[in-house]
């Protein structure tokens, strides 16, 4: 499959958007699934945090006493896949009280409107 | 005292069935009775036995199973919300039974709360 | 009564609703992504101080640490776990889940 | 056991609390069901409609062109089975432009402070 | 682009962010309950109609019909069947649903 | 045109498939192609044959099975998602099959529009 592609060449943008917090919900996990899969591909692949979404790449995440698994470490492993561009949306994460300090992994902060201009770019989004 | 348990969404998927989980056994750790756990809604799909989740993370069926053994929970899946989601006794999991939602208002009649976990 | 909010007041309006509905002196329980507004300088801090005048807000400290949120919890929330969560089920006549 | 019930002669305050439009998602078709059967136990039975959960009873339903079953005429069943305290929640319903000519069966427009003051006599309170 | 919106705006924070982050010119289809959004008279009519200085606004008409919010689609709200749909995505570079 | 299909949700408790289902009918009657529907998150739900929903109402599983059939689609159940929630080819409808995520991003990179359906 993966030869195909290289054969076809095709190099699309692919873009997740992530609108939702961690644990509360599987979108946040799952989506991270896909990324990674995504990573074998060979295309051009971003993640967007926005409104919720920002909650997801938060510091400190400790899940023990829920007894759901602590995936926010996977976010870490990203860059050893070439995953690196990762955009948090600026006024999202300043109206939950949040700076570019609480994040677990580097990130962009991007306005709304820079993001906007991201996504029009865009060849695929995939949002969970 | 005699708690209820409503469970309205199912695993993995939202917290409620994890968040459900926790309050039962606490409850049970300080003494108090279940009276009954009513899966509804896509709460149902707590009750397969067909649920492989990944080794590192929880099994949130079993889990229920085993919990159901130890302390003798009534674990009731509503029938007509299972049948609409492809649950049935063919892959009903242990500890789990079927039935009516005539269960579920008997569980607010007879407990002393309810309390419902959902989306 | 026992009021619980389970959902962020940023992405839904159950809080919101939760207030509305609430009668003076009720307690409310924020628990999963409910407790997202329990927390300390932001946008929705400001209306749960605010209702913080006549309803008792708790927290699920187990969510909180699961969305590393600890040590942001506003002053005057209580942190339960749950077995507080029990308690408050029990100490109140009747639960009521915003869902 | 609807023997045991007269036996006991327990009769609770049983609210159906409903914020949800339906067909988006299939809580209100859920919660109606639940509703049905909560006839048969000769208890004191309730129904809210609160946020977008007054849209549930607006008249004129139409499924046809989405496929889905319209279950709105089940509303109306109610009466038959001696449920007929329905509440709409009169600030919910103004801020979505509807008026209490909107619903397809007879219902009690409350004020949120009225409903808050109900749903304190309740013994048990149901929401999907 | 073509932006899908499928949530109430009185639940929900999606037609929200869906404003915050489309480009001007860009088209917003609204489906299932993301159609009470479409409607006169509400307490988001404001937001939309603003909106719809900026973005061409579309409503399934489907939905509309199944929630009996027939009649009620404000002027200036484009409405489309199933067909349309597929035409806007076709018509549109790429589409974002904004779950 | 080349479609691809992400459903997210299961039957019944969101309109997701519904939706999907009168999208990608419509786009077959205008011609197009679908390049494949893809179920993951609780949307592999869709694909469990043990659905049995009232008599009056759709059976949603048994119309993608029905449409999958009439016009050769293919139709993904992500099997991680699968796993997790109960789904495997024990129980697998008509029409289906289980493969990995790879396939999503295939759609991706292969289909000229890729809509999403969710909550």
């Amino acid at each position: 499959m993966s030869e195909e592609m290289s054969e076809s060449g095709v190099v699309k943008k692919f873009m997740y958007v992530n609108r939702k917090a961690p644990y509360g919900t599987i979108y946040a996990l799952e989506s991270l699934e896909v990324v990674l899969i995504a990573a074998a591909f060979d295309q051009d692949v971003s993640l967007a945090f926005i409104d919720d979404g920002v909650y997801q790449v938060a510091k400190g995440q400790d899940t023990k006493s829920i007894g759901v698994k602590n995936f926010s470490s996977t976010y870490r492993a990203l860059d050893d896949y070439d995953i690196n561009k990762l955009y948090v949306q600026k006024e999202s994460m300043e109206a939950r009280g949040l700076t570019d300090k609480d994040f677990l992994v580097p990130v962009e902060i991007k306005t709304a409107a820079e993001l906007s201009a991201l996504m029009e770019q865009q060849d695929v989004l995939l949002s969970f | 005292m005699k708690f209820g348990i409503l469970i309205n969404e199912g695993p993995y998927t939202h917290q409620a069935s994890d968040t459900a989980f926790q309050f039962v056994k606490a409850a049970l750790a300080k003494g108090h009775q279940i009276q009954r756990v009513f899966f509804y809604n896509d709460g149902v799909n707590n009750a397969t036995k067909l649920t492989d989740p990944p080794q590192d993370d929880r099994n949130i069926v079993n889990r229920w199973s085993e919990l159901a053994k130890e302390h003798k929970l009534d674990l009731v899946v509503c029938v007509a919300a299972a049948l609409r989601r492809g649950i049935r006794e063919d892959n009903l999991a242990a500890g789990f039974r079927i039935s009516g939602l005539g269960q579920l208002i008997e569980t607010g009649i007879q407990a002393d709360r309810l309390v419902t976990f959902g989306d | 009564m026992l009021h619980i909010v389970n959902k962020s007041p940023f992405e839904r309006n159950s809080l919101e609703s939760c207030l509305k509905h609430a009668v003076k002196g009720s307690a409310i329980l924020l628990i999963e992504d409910g407790i997202y507004a329990a927390l300390k300088g932001t946008q929705a801090t400001a209306r749960v101080q605010a209702a913080m005048q006549d309803y008792t807000v708790y927290v699920l400290q187990a969510d909180v640490d699961a969305r590393g949120m600890k040590g942001r919890v506003l002053e005057g929330v209580k942190p339960v776990d749950y077995a507080g969560f029990v308690d408050l089920a029990t100490n109140h006549n009747a639960v009521q889940s915003w869902l």
